[in-house]
């Protein structure tokens, strides 16, 4: 088939990108190696346009024992135990198809972390949503609500935080991101990169179907008019067949067959073919004719781009054929060796006894195109906001109308589809700041969180990044937890738009920066651009995922209040600030200005001095201050407890609304029992931070004095009302 | 005493129970759906999870598996039966207990610690709580909405084989505490002669005071009675 | 040979999901709307000469496996 | 009117569950079955005097709520 400029572009390669494979083949490509090409080379197998800016984050640490490049990162806690986790965006197929698509980007994210020999045992999700009012909204939260629920619960693997939001940057583009966090053997952790010619190549898992052909292209590509056009791509989660995919992998890694293994996730079984061939420097030989196939009369394009789930591919060890193959019988799985690895550096494919395509494996891995996008820096105004000039609001109105908001409300309507205690090591679970999962067995325990703020990002990408890793840092803190290394996933816009591409380059100059700052590795991650319609491009959406390491595990701390007549602290200093905060957006709509400063060394601080706190046993409750601001805080701490606060009236601030909702950074809330209060400050002024006792718990009613005073039942009610009446 | 717990493909909360009963001092073993002979126990249970992928009906591709032959024959012979969520489900499926469980009423998935009142006390698997005591204890299921004909539901109430029923943190049984729309807010049913026991919620997930609270401990120690 | 099977919930027995989505067409405007129930759909093709036998066949799945006889019926109709 | 929808997979579509109670009823020694696909059924009854009007109004339920058109097809037939 002669391939036309029509064809090229139809797989997603530009014009000059397609010189480029001409001059490595030293030929014309067929059909089936474009397609091959198009799938290497687009953006989300080849990090084209993000890799050199990736390359800045610091990805070492004394804990890390594999940073990104694998398959998911692996950190180090003590003993030899080893936490393996990944998060994952699936936002192109989420937004076609919610149910499946949710559910499929779980899957895919639990084989990147049990393809590595790690037991899965959380689940989280960071799911963006449109307007509430825009037509859509509803039935892709309800979709992609019951498709996370679905494949994790029937798996059997804790879906255990998350976070919810709404904005209408994302109408026409929803995010919809995954993360997986499993335990492993430090000394039984499995990769992909092949080693030794002539070993077995064995495919197991489901059979391919005509699923997906081209997701990975899909995944690369704005959506316009024409959309409903790529629809037929849709992936099916089988979450049944991958338990039995992962407990037949689990128990195949117990001995030593495996030399190398890799699931097929985007672009299927060429990405992972090229992947293991490409880290090993060794070529690959595929027999396609003995790919298991659902379907009849499948092509080696079809059966090369497909991307139907619950597969992998093994990499096995001389003569563990026969072994390995019983164990997949026993769960009713494909066993088949499809090929072998080679000493020609090529991606042979042979289909009825012909070549029928060969690739040099490093035309489509290490030479695969690198592009220093342009870029520029965001211009920002500074411009103050005079409250005076603003409709006159109570404190209360502005408190019911922010924890009655859908980005404020609670979230057990989500959650509750989710199993979130199954495996029974769920001692914190989705409400808190930060999930608690105990090591199975062990007195130690971890704790995960994910945040984002695309506000923040938007208007100022640099301090947005900071914030994000500061904010998921402080959820770990809050609960007790050493924070130690994280994952990330990178949602922005189209990288051809210079003003896209600047957002993402300072946004990681920002996340560099507090990673480095708070010794915080990023140890895995995944970059999804083309976020957006009609260049329209959704708010820069940077998703941390944080994990932090909870020793002598004995009780969970979280953020609801515990006692009557505790003191209550607040730690950090409040300057006030209201750019960018709930309130404003709230009650007045208004989304300009700035975003808090991040000032490092007192988070750092503030963070470290708070971990004494709690583990010298002073801490009844805590949790950080975040959107909506002191009084937010306050509010969440009381509505799922039997104590409300009675708050003093600050002395630093005259302005009430800037001291209670103002969103300055790297603060908690901490509750105290009144006999450790002098404890507990000491160890507050020994290390230099700022705080304040801003009050005490009391029965029932949530106080501020001579401001505001209402039950905590009827915040209950107000913060619990949005999600069932929408 | 020694029990064994029946691992389906999809079973998920297996080892979870298995981890329990060791706990509460059974000597347990796992037992593969494809073995023909179940190892000699006092207890046999049936985990929850999602057996099969719970395609078709909940429970009924697991209600026809070789092992299932066993337990019914074990069943017979008295051996105590203990089905929990999908488990129960696979129960009804096979017909050892009566009744079916549907969809939630609300059609989700639904994970929370829900409240549940002891009704029977007077069995195997009951002895040790209180008649009419109150527990805390988790639910997770898509179909815990249990139903079965008039005629049958007047067997459960007038020979006392409702074990539990849904209710609020005070005891009171009505539609707001009911969270799945079961028929009488029934949460777990025996068999005729009570040696079977069917439920939705989760015992095995009620025994460690770290992760949740003791109040599945007594079903266990029961046993021992 | 092609049959369709068609599993129904046996009219006593409570339709959690026919209701839920009567009440959300009824709210998505669509009246005169009077009953919706909600059933399985199976396509089955067996390798069989004679339709008697394949049709007993079929029988026999949905007795053993494909229908809870206790609160679902069937009608089993050739397709192909 | 009583209208009866069967809601199928699309054709390249995975069907999870066919596959697995395919392979089931093959454990169960049922031979010559070839394939099995699974899919929805819907009962619904409008109070419509006119077959096209209710045939209208059944389409839009389907292509609104009931089908999930990106990977399902469907089918209205009139049974009373
Ligand atoms: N999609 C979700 N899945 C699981 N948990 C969620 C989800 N959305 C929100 N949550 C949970 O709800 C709680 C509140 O979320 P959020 O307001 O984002 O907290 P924070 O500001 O502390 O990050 C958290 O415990 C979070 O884990
Ligand atoms: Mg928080």
């Amino acid at each position: 088939m002669e391939i036309s400029n029509q064809i090229i572009e139809k797989h997603g390669l530009k014009i000059d990108e397609y010189e480029n494979i001409k001059k490595l083949l030293k030929r014309e490509p067929n059909l089936l190696e474009l397609g091959i090409f198009s799938a290497m080379w687009n953006e989300h197998c080849s990090y084209k346009s993000s890799r050199i800016h990736l390359k800045k984050l610091p990805t070492k640490g004394k804990h890390v024992i594999q940073g990104p490049g694998e398959n998911a990162g692996v950190i180090d806690i003590g003993d030899d135990d080893a936490i393996v986790f990944k998060i994952e965006s699936h936002n192109h197929p989420s937004y076609i198809e919610p149910y499946q698509g949710a559910a499929t980007g779980v899957g895919g994210i639990l084989r990147d972390v049990f393809t590595m020999g790690a037991r899965p045992i959380a689940l989280l999700n960071s799911i963006h949503f449109g307007a509430p009012d825009h037509p859509k909204t509803k039935s892709l939260l309800n979709g992609v609500v019951s498709g996370i629920g679905g494949y994790g619960n029937c798996i059997g693997i804790p879906t255990v935080a998350g976070e919810t939001k709404f904005n209408e940057t994302y109408n026409e583009n929803i995010l919809v991101n995954a993360m997986a966090v499993g335990h492993a053997k430090k000394n039984k952790i499995f990769y992909s990169k092949a080693k030794g010619v002539n070993k077995s190549v064995v495919y197991v898992g489901s059979k391919t179907g005509r699923d997906g052909i081209h997701g990975a292209s899909m995944a690369s590509a704005e959506f316009d008019e024409n959309s409903e056009e790529k629809k037929p791509t849709v992936q099916v989660g089988d979450p049944f067949t991958e338990k039995l995919l992962m407990e037949a992998c689990l128990e195949l890694m117990r001995d030593n067959s495996i030399i190398s293994i890799q699931d097929m996730g985007a672009a299927g079984l060429t990405s992972s073919s090229v992947e293991m061939a490409s880290k090993g420097s060794l070529g690959i030989e595929l027999e396609l004719d003995k790919v298991p196939c659902r379907e009849e009369n499948m092509t080696p394009y079809e059966m090369m781009l497909s991307e139907s789930q619950e597969r992998m591919l093994i990499i096995l060890e001389d003569g563990k054929e026969k072994a390995a193959k019983k164990i997949f019988d026993k769960w009713d799985l494909d066993f088949v060796v499809i090929g072998k690895t080679v000493n020609t550096n090529n991606l042979t494919l042979k289909f009825h006894n012909k070549v029928v395509g060969e690739i040099p494996i490093d035309a489509l891995a290490t030479k695969a195109p690198i592009y220093d996008r342009k870029w520029i820096r965001k211009k920002t105004k500074k411009e103050k906001i005079d409250l005076k000039k603003l409709r006159k609001i109570t404190i209360e109105e502005s408190l019911v109308k922010i924890l009655s908001s859908p980005n404020h409300s609670n979230k057990s309507w989500v959650t509750n589809q989710y199993d979130q205690m199954v495996m029974c090591d769920t001692a914190q679970k989705s409400g808190s700041d930060a999930a608690i999962i105990r090591v199975h067995n062990k007195d130690k325990a971890i704790a995960v969180s994910v945040d984002s703020s695309a506000n923040y990002c938007k208007s100022h990408p640099i301090t947005g990044g900071k914030l994000i890793v500061c904010e998921n840092w402080r959820n770990l803190i809050t609960v007790g937890a050493k924070p130690i290394a994280i994952t990330n996933c990178l949602n922005f816009g189209n990288p051809e738009n210079e003003e896209v591409m600047g957002e993402f380059a300072e946004c990681l100059e920002g996340i560099k920066e507090a990673c480095e700052f708070l010794n915080y590795p990023v140890v895995s991650g995944n970059v999804s651009f083309y976020n957006g319609t009609n260049k329209k491009n959704i708010y820069p959406t940077p998703v941390i995922g944080g994990v932090g390491l909870i020793n002598n595990f004995l009780k969970p701390i979280n953020h609801i209040l515990k006692k009557e007549n505790s003191s209550l602290f607040l730690i950090g200093k409040t300057f006030g600030h209201l750019e960018q905060s709930c309130f404003l957006k709230e009650n007045y709509q208004i989304f300009d200005g700035m975003p808090p400063e991040v000032n490092l060394l007192n988070e750092k601080n503030n963070g470290e001095t708070l971990l004494k706190l709690i583990k010298n046993n002073l801490v009844l409750s805590s949790h950080d201050v975040s959107n909506g601001g002191l009084i937010v805080t306050l509010s969440e701490m009381a509505v799922l407890s039997e104590y409300g606060v009675k708050i003093k009236k600050p002395k630093i601030l005259t302005n009430l609304f800037n001291y209670f909702f103002g969103e300055d950074q790297a603060r908690y809330v901490v509750e105290i029992e009144k006999k450790n209060t002098s404890k507990a400050e000491k160890i507050m002024k020994d290390n230099d931070i700022y705080f304040e006792n801003i009050g005490y718990t009391q029965k029932e009613i949530f106080e501020i004095e001579g401001e505001l005073k209402i039950s905590i039942k009827d915040l209950f009610k107000i913060n619990n009302e949005w999600y069932n009446k929408y | 005493m020694k029990s064994s717990v029946i691992v389906f493909p999809g079973s998920n909360c297996d080892r979870d129970i298995g981890v329990a009963l060791e706990k509460m001092q059974f000597k347990n073993q796992m037992v593969w759906h494809k073995e023909t002979k179940l190892p000699k126990s006092d207890l046999i249970v049936i985990p929850g999870g999602f057996s099969y992928g719970d395609y078709l009906r909940s429970g009924a591709i697991a209600g026809k598996s070789l092992i299932i032959e066993e337990v019914v024959k074990a069943a017979n012979s008295g051996c105590l039966i203990l089905g929990i969520c999908n488990g129960f489900q696979i129960l009804t499926e096979t017909g050892l207990l009566e009744g079916t469980l549907l969809k939630n009423k609300n059609l989700k998935f639904i994970n929370k610690d829900v409240y549940v009142k002891v009704f029977n006390n007077n069995t195997k698997f009951t002895n040790k709580y209180k008649k009419h005591q109150i527990l805390k204890i988790n639910i997770a299921h898509n179909e815990g909405n249990y139903f079965t004909d008039t005629k049958h539901l007047d067997k459960l109430k007038n020979e006392n084989l409702i074990a539990f029923r849904y209710c609020d943190e005070i005891g009171n049984i009505d539609d707001k505490s009911n969270p799945n729309g079961s028929l009488e807010s029934i949460a777990g049913i025996f068999n005729d002669n009570k040696n079977i026991l069917g439920m939705m919620p989760h015992p095995e997930r009620m025994v460690d005071e770290i992760i949740s609270n003791n109040d599945g401990v007594n079903l266990f120690s029961s046993l021992f009675n | 040979m092609k049959f369709s099977v068609t599993v129904t919930l046996k009219k006593d027995v409570l339709d959690p999901q026919g209701k839920v989505v009567l009440n959300t067409l009824i709210n998505m405007g669509m009246n005169n709307l009077k009953n919706i129930r909600q059933g399985k759909h199976f396509e089955i093709e067996v390798d069989e000469k004679k339709q008697s036998e394949a049709e007993k066949k079929i029988d026999e799945m949905c007795k053993k496996l494909l229908v809870n006889l206790i609160i679902e019926d069937y009608t089993i109709t050739k397709i192909s």
